[in-house]
């Protein structure tokens, strides 16, 4: 199901834990829907001087936070910002499609750590956006609720409603 | 490294007496019952035999047997078959809230249809009230479908009490006894059930065969119209190497079925018990009792099933969860959420069902190897220690 | 005694290369495809190749294939299926007078749901006219479904053409090609159609597994509610084995056609002539061109099919007929009706389908065996020679 | 799927043939059934001297009308009338279900041959009473025509209509 290289990560995640006093934090995913990612960074001069996660979720959850973790420590903030759901694929080596959705939220993650860094450095407080608790989308064609379109491939490619 | 496999809902080997028996259909006898030369009549014998083999184990009539190509055929026939024939009579049917996918979806199709559905509440272990059933039936119901024992929580139901309200009141009582016939008793007799599921790959059988039980006088059509196999209830060419084995593995899980009991039982207590010892905040999910012989169904709290699973998997251990992640819908046990539990919690579902072979050393295994995983997963948890207990079950 | 099987439309014998390729997943590889452990990878991995060997066959891709459990249901799930998921759309479906019982029933199905039909009619060879389809197209029209090979006349009909002007007309265009797939060449692309139905046991796989090819975009709906096995379009737990198997064999059947086709042809024939030759009152049923390479259909006069087979049965030949006694429902052949044939004639139907086993010398036993058969019958027959000669076809 | 006794008399058939000058002749079935079978009679001091067949159908109604020469030779005509179709299926071992209907006619062919024979004794034409063309029993359960009730099995016993 896994690539190596996911596997690898979720065995042996990198920068797994909390940074006390960290300078943003950002956390994306609902319990309902099988995954929580929370991380944390240190700035400084506008760079990423470390990150580190918690995750609750499955194994293509945990590979995503570690793999991004290392893909952002060093970047500036900027360019961290522009780390996309694709390029955490790819570096990957691949998800399979049904974890694209719900288990790839790790750069979400780190832009909401980010955000909430520069609200903080403006004195504002950082609003995080609702995760709806029950609306996860539908692994095969963005259906918004697989409870209410079982058939996805059929709803989304065959009938095409 | 040894294979444990705590996963048989999901899969079983096939016996090798029931290989043996199914291997001349290959090359030797593979002709078409349909056809009238001595080709065909071989087989044709040979499908009798094992639907004797089959009515034997549920108590039926051979004549009351249809052969299906699974479980899931079996359900989607008797729900959209029955509601078809009486149509006439009315529109409504009643079942449970944590039927199996084939049940759920089949009816959701019979909704879009137009047919008025009661969906039965549960209690905290998954158990059926009768008296719900009762209440809920109306001039016009067609159909009552409540399943004996469910695959995740082994939860078993009161099916013979509710039989005798559906007969009472002179209505068709289906039950999906996929996850039961071949593994407890099932006697559709004293049952009083009208339709029954079952599939050969719960009890040792091949895949691709399943039955239904269709009590004689019972109104309802063909799903797969085409030929007249089957009595004319089920057309396509038989699957006969299949049949056969699945008469041969009823056969050998009636005269097995309480030994195979005695071995699981004691394996399942121990699991049930020492899987909560060992880990703080684990919750048994399903029926203490009223419960398969197989079914090991607990809560781990703060992690996510598939995480666990794959950990397992590299330790051998084969087992399955209920979680969002894993099922191919991305949405977590509807058999959970109806009990009560909440979604959050149901992501940290294990389900482990045993087989034949099962032994003390496997339980030993797992209650040795999963506290470890579990605390590793719960370190990287951005939940542990934050949130409060949720209510996992009763 | 040496057994001549010509009667390979019902049954012919898995090949051993592809029982073979099946054996390690009665009891090694029995997992489940939809587990996430190892167990069930290594079977998910076997579906997929599966898959394209099936796709490879008959020029799909292989997201296209949805394993069924036979020919028949890919028949009713590509109706039902498309009628369903079109309702709001139009009502009518176009088909033939000569398809098989699995088409022709589950369409009376439909009809007494409410679904408007028109049956096309066939010439003395059993031939579809594409005008004639064409003319039938309504607004309403959301599918037309006929079938590619005849398996009782051996007519093949002129799919192409007709799939050109449903492709013009944007209506869906689905073929029972249960008899042609894996024995001549089958191109979905080039043949124009959206919906294709085949079944291993055809071409030398195992009975229990057939698909339906749907193209990317057509409108369907599944026949078997459950879980999301088949992307959807199929629920149950996968017959592993059985499409495994259909995946070696559809492999072997690209491979060996062509050689296949070049053996057999001679041999059809020959006995398309030589019976004829041998017998007096004798006639050839269906195109004598445009026909499968396996498929000899006669007519004999003043006698009755199952007296015949019975007969040569006892010589060890195996053949089949379209008589009224012989079908399980006692009627005789709608296709030989449909063709102009009477009644009575089409009760001296013999049918024999050829396989790549069959030889010269098996033609050489039934052109020896059959005339003394069909003399010591019509000696007893009261309509030999009384009744005036019948139109038996063209 | 027959009997030794039904195999037997397909193979050996007893009495085939016509009688010349026959003193009744009696035809059922026609070919649209499948089933065709005529019977001659040879009559003296009321009883059956010599009975002959000659049949179109299937091994069960061979069978059938052989041993129904059999059983009649040398029996009264009255005797020879009450022999029933549950008398020949009997006297064959049984025969299997689908036969019961059309091919078991072999006792009315009788009958009417010897109908038949009355009749021209008073005198009268014999009025054969006409065979349906297209009416086949269904094999499952006698709704009339299989070709409407495809699933005799599921429209009798099953729905009940
Ligand atoms: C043309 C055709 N269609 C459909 C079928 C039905 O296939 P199955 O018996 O596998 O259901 C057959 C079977 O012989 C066939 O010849
Ligand atoms: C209770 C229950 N019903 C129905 C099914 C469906 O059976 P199948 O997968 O054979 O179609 C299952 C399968 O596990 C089951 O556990």
């Amino acid at each position: 199901m896994y690539s190596e290289i996911v596997m690898d990560h979720f065995k042996n995640p990198r920068n797994v834990g909390e940074i006390p006093n960290a300078d943003g934090i950002g956390e994306v995913g609902n319990p309902a829907c099988g995954d929580i990612m929370t991380f944390y960074i240190k700035v400084k001069d506008n760079i990423l001087e470390d990150v580190k996660f918690k995750t609750f979720g499955c194994g293509a959850a945990i590979a995503v936070s570690s793999i991004v973790t290392e893909m952002a420590i060093g970047k500036t903030l900027d360019e961290a910002m522009k780390i996309s759901h694709r390029a955490v694929i790819e570096a990957l080596n691949g998800l399979p499609k049904k974890k694209h959705h719900c288990s790839n939220l790790g750069s979400d993650a780190l832009h909401r750590a980010i955000e909430d860094y520069l609200a903080k450095q403006k004195g504002r407080a950082y609003h995080k956006p609702e995760d709806g608790p029950e609306v996860c989308n539908c692994p095969i064609c963005d259906v918004e609720d697989p409870e209410e379109a079982p058939y996805c491939a059929t709803v989304c490619d065959r009938t095409g409603t | 490294m040894r294979i444990i496999n705590l996963d048989h809902v999901a899969a079983v080997p096939v016996l090798p007496e029931v290989v043996k028996e199914m291997l001349p259909y290959f090359t030797e006898k593979y002709g078409n019952p349909s056809s009238i030369h001595s080709l065909g009549e071989e087989v044709e014998e040979a499908i009798g035999e094992a639907r004797e083999r089959v009515a034997a184990l549920i108590n039926a009539d051979p004549s009351e047997i249809v052969f299906t190509s699974c479980g899931t055929e079996s359900n989607n026939f008797a729900l959209k078959g029955t509601v078809q024939a009486n149509r006439a009579r009315g529109n409504h049917i009643i079942t449970s809230s944590i039927e199996h996918f084939s049940i759920m979806h089949a009816i959701k199709t019979l909704e879009r249809q137009g047919v008025e559905v009661t969906r039965l509440p549960v209690d905290c272990y998954g158990m059926v009230d009768p008296d719900d059933v009762e209440k809920a039936i109306t001039e016009r119901t067609v159909l009552i479908s409540v399943m004996h024992g469910n695959n995740e929580i082994g939860t078993v139901q009161p099916i013979t009490e509710i039989g005798r309200i559906a007969r009472e009141h002179h209505i068709p009582f289906h039950t999906d006894a996929v996850a039961t016939a071949g593994v407890i008793p099932v006697d559709v007799k004293a049952m009083n059930v009208d339709l029954l599921s079952l599939a050969a790959n719960q009890f040792y059988g091949p895949k691709g065969v399943g039955a239904l039980f269709v009590r004689k006088g019972v109104r309802i059509e063909p799903l797969l119209d085409g030929g007249i196999q089957e009595n004319g209830l089920r057309a396509g060419t038989e699957n006969v190497m299949a049949i056969v084995g699945m008469g041969k593995a009823a056969e050998i899980a009636a005269r097995d079925m309480q030994s195979r009991i005695d071995h699981m039982l004691p394996l399942r207590d121990r699991l049930m018990k020492e899987v909560p010892a060992a880990i703080e905040d684990v919750a048994v999910v399903g029926h203490p009792t009223e419960r398969l012989p197989n079914n090991v169904s607990v809560l781990v709290r703060y992690v996510e099933g598939e995480s666990m699973l794959l950990f397992l998997d590299m330790e051998g251990i084969k087992i399955a969860s209920g979680s969002a992640c894993i099922s191919r819908s991305l949405k977590v046990s509807h058999v959970m959420l109806a009990m009560g539990i909440d979604a959050g919690a149901a992501q940290g579902s294990l389900l482990m069902t045993l087989g034949k072979d099962n032994s003390d050393q496997d339980v030993d295994d797992v209650v040795r190897v999963l506290p470890p995983i579990v605390q590793r997963l719960r370190d990287m948890s951005p939940l542990y220690k934050r949130s409060g207990k949720v209510k996992a079950s009763c």
